[in-house]
């Protein structure tokens, strides 16, 4: 059997030994990243899809290059876009060995070209679950146990490709899936409000993300605001992630940008479809097209306020504006145009 | 007597299929795309009290900030009664609490199983495929664990096979009696496939796919004509009613009016 | 294999054929106890030790009897307390053939009395468990699956005794106890909020109610106070139970009074107390105190209103007055007298 | 030079004792009674990075509003990091993230086992006790999973006995190599063995209770006399200092002025 990240005794012993004060973990993201992410990790992505996807922190891994990278993520769109595309345009610098993965795709903006380039060339190692058997694998992880049983994925094909192993229930006798934990060797996620020992509020849905911290080794966790540990402790049942599960607080606004972060700010769509199809046009022979966004965008700035700079402010403005307000507030604004 | 559109297109036809084949006051769990603009239409028409429920963890919302991208997006939090996470909606799928999934794919066989994952020799060109498609996401569990399920396809030869290259979610499976209790599975499965030609769904005996109604314009032959593997044609097969100029004017002008997922 | 209450394939077909409509399910706790409470049904008791444990519901259920109850815990005092209490009194009325549950006492005010009384005279059956299996059990049968698995009680005597199985985990290969779910006939429950159609807010510790909720067949909810469907609609995150997982809204203030209901009120000592030590002079042979306080308290009463009636007014400001303040400030109130 | 009380309890003793074996920035599960008493002196100690835990849900609180009279008590609540419920306290422990654990029991063997279930004959009178305790409560759990345990134990004949009625709570088990590791357990069991008359440990070959220090006006042999089974003796063995004169005015007027747990 083979653990990728921590096996769960691995998991248990690191944990003990962590020390788990309450100590201010505020970094750079530079120290977050030098820190916590070593070639050859496991890398659980927080997010959902193009939701507070941890967009910053893929940057800054891309700007520092890492090797052989394993991505663990239920669904996931732009996070794996940038790391695949990274690895398509300098191998060298960055690659990912391995996807363990429900969906790679946009939804509504269409299929992962990365996705689909890097399998289809043979380039990375695979292994398909569903979102549910993801959630759990790392949910099984946050609990601390080797596996959770689940009653999806059985009889199809998805389960010959992976981990999982279907048992009779010594209750009911009747058949039943026992999926894995995932212990990754360190969670990136972006939330919207931290304190600085760790404390994090996720607004809207949390998604897998207080799985994910709680099942890595190392998580470093963005966020939009960094909040007085006042707040947390005036209302600790909004607390989403206890400070003890995070080893590195980077207080970066517009973290997940342009990916949609609920309160914050909705999708950047010209910015995500512009990114998109340069993937798309990649995957037909246009190198040079997604080579000049990573210069522009990741490897020609510096951090996240140099990326941000870039973006038009009428798109800023406009994403932030059209988050949580009904349609009918949003039909008084004018969208940017592409 | 109901006023019929004559101009709706074929993402149109299948949005009011799917809004019509909801019954009020069911939950629902709402993929991307095609199916939440069909719940939001029975919403305002036949079903009123349909709760919607979306994987990355609302229950219930109102979708007053206009069509989420996704269901992750927090347009489905507007209003809702209730927001967790995966692990929580995909767990009150597994209690029972979904009544009805709806689920798409890029191949579907005669007993409802789907393939979303890849196309190409399986297992052998697995880490290889000619084509590699985004992967099950939630649709590998909502066919599992729904009480039943609706699938959504677009009815084209290569797709209506009698082979899957790859199941990602299953249907019927082989289509013998009890199959999916015997694998462990819960939910009863596929109830209807609504294409752009027809509405379908499985026979008691054979779980074999059985055509119960054409849509306007087709025929029993023309909608064998587009599937790769015999269907069956119920004894009381009719011809699906056209959109009603009211369903249309909903799609396009309160629920879909950017054509994001409903095309024209 | 014996399930008490439904099985997972029962407790899965019952929730698939449920109406979940969003509809008012406010009910009376009379018609609340006669629908969803019968002879032989396993009750989940909500709450924890003497911590917003659903008194009320209890008290209704003594007041109308029923046979051969099991009832479902970790830990609890009052309500068991009560139950059994009724039992030894008049076990043609009420009786309790079973208990599974964790631990049944009181801890700063001691050792369960009636506990005591029922098993060393042999009257009920026993299943010993854990806090943490006996949680795990419930959240097994919110999660729909028939076991989880946990790190506990592997070696002990509690596993020979309950219906638990270790099993070799078959991806590390190490030892684990599976513990089969609990899925209660009815949940009884007491919150701090809900509204009309049953999506409950508890402030505080959740306890295990949200999973007793989801694993039941049918919930009880008493609510401190009812609140407009709006304001749970206008941040659904802090909903603890979802709408349709509850049967009967029965608005109650103080329904899980003498116990601590958090924001809402501290314990009242001194009528914990009293009780108690009725039920002490019980074992030691006092059997007509204990009646006089059934007779005065719960079958005297139509409703929890008259009970609360029965309440001094200091011991009930005090109690409100002592809760979630700090000492400072609790000083400079005068404590009633017993 | 420290000032030490002359007039302290048995219980003053032991709270003052447990809070000096706890170290500085540790996640602590704190149970009813004299270990919350023992955590909050520290805290205000030794300790003020203590980070006490509650089964009931509550994670980092501080107690500023009096002492709690259970670990389900809202006054476990305030100013707390975090807080959810039962099975969160639980798996963050399985998890690892409780270093020690507090747990008391009526019966204690040689090996750190307890047992809080039953006096009577088990399995044979389990459903007629002679005496029927509370149960495990938490303490079942912590023993599994907390890194390591801390017992508090009334030091009497009857309690210290070589074979238990009962195991409710897993210690070393029966002694021998790597039990705890086979049996499917994570944490490290118990530590130390807190009572009025001696501060024992473990030893780490045969995994036998062992005094490391006498309280003061024990002895060894005035220990061993209310011992129902042989003890090992440290080497090293050294008398305990008192309680300080700051410590019983903690306890006394900071920390449990009506004397709820800690009797005078």
């Amino acid at each position: 059997m083979l653990w990728t990240g921590l096996s769960p005794d691995e998991a248990r012993t690191y944990i003990e030994q962590k020390d788990k004060s309450k100590r201010d973990k505020r970094m750079t993201m530079t120290e977050a990243v030098q820190t916590f992410v070593k070639d050859g990790d496991n890398i659980g992505v927080g997010g959902f899809v193009n939701s507070r996807q941890p967009v910053a922190i893929a940057h800054e891994i891309i700007r520092q290059g890492r090797k052989d990278l394993i991505l663990s993520f239920q669904s996931a769109g732009l996070v794996p876009d940038y790391l695949l595309g990274a690895m398509a345009l300098k191998p060298d610098h960055l690659s990912v060995q391995r996807m363990e993965f429900a969906y790679c795709g946009h939804e509504y903006a269409g299929t992962s070209s990365m996705l689909r380039y890097m399998t289809e060339n043979e380039k990375i190692f695979i292994e398909d679950w569903t979102n549910f058997s993801m959630s759990a694998r790392f949910k099984a992880g946050a609990m601390g146990v080797p596996f959770l049983p689940i009653r999806s994925g059985l009889g199809g094909d998805i389960e010959k490709c992976n981990r999982s192993q279907t048992i009779q229930c010594p209750f009911s006798q009747r058949n039943i899936l026992l999926i894995p934990a995932c212990h990754p060797d360190v969670g990136i996620l972006h939330v919207q409000e931290a304190d600085i020992y760790g404390n994090c509020r996720i607004k809207g849905q949390t998604f897998t993300c207080p799985e994910i911290a709680m099942a890595s080794k190392n998580v470093i966790v963005t966020c939009d605001k960094l909040i007085d540990h006042e707040i947390i402790a005036m209302d600790p049942t909004r607390t989403s992630i206890p400070f003890f599960a995070v080893d590195a607080v980077v207080e970066l606004p517009f973290g997940s940008y342009p990916t949609v972060c609920h309160d914050i700010h909705y999708y950047d769509k010209i910015h995500l479809e512009h990114f998109k199809g340069l993937t798309d046009a990649f995957r037909k022979g246009d190198r040079d097209s997604l080579a000049a966004y990573y210069d522009a965008y990741i490897y020609g700035v510096a951090d996240t306020d140099q990326f941000i700079d870039k973006i038009p402010y009428n798109q800023l403005k406009y994403a932030r504006q059209t988050e949580s307000r009904n349609l009918e507030l949003q039909t008084h604004l004018t969208p940017p145009i592409a | 007597m109901t006023d019929y559109a004559t101009d709706y297109s074929p993402g149109e036809m299948i949005v009011t299929a799917g809004a019509r084949q909801l019954e009020n006051n069911k939950v629902i769990f709402a993929g991307t795309g095609l199916p939440m603009v069909g719940i939001t239409l029975a919403q305002l028409t036949n079903g009123p009290g349909i709760i919607p429920v979306f994987e990355a963890g609302a229950v219930g919302p109102t979708l007053d900030r206009g069509l989420p991208l996704s269901v992750g997006d927090s347009r489905t939090t507007s209003r809702a009664n209730f927001i967790q996470g995966l692990n929580s909606a995909f767990e009150l799928t597994q209690r029972g609490f979904i009544d009805i999934g709806f689920i798409g794919g890029a191949e579907i066989d005669p007993y409802g199983n789907l393939n979303s994952t890849m196309i190409g020799n399986f297992p052998e060109n697995y880490m290889k495929p000619v084509v590699r498609l985004p992967g099950s996401g939630g649709a590998g569990d909502m066919s599992c664990s729904c009480t039943y399920t609706i699938l959504i396809v677009q009815h084209e030869l290569r797709r209506f096979v009698e082979k899957l290259q790859y199941c990602t979610s299953i249907g019927h499976m082989d289509g013998s009696k009890d199959a999916r209790k015997k694998a462990g599975l819960q939910g009863k499965g596929p109830k209807w496939v609504i294409t752009t030609k027809a509405l379908m769904g499985f026979d008691d005996e054979t779980k074999r796919m059985k055509i119960l109604a054409t849509m306007p314009g087709e025929t029993v032959e023309s909608v064998q004509a587009v599937t790769g593997f015999d269907l069956m044609v119920d004894a009381d097969v009719y011809e699906f009613a056209p959109p009603s100029k009211e369903e249309i004017r909903l799609i396009r002008d309160v629920i879909d009016p950017t054509q994001i997922f409903c095309k024209r």
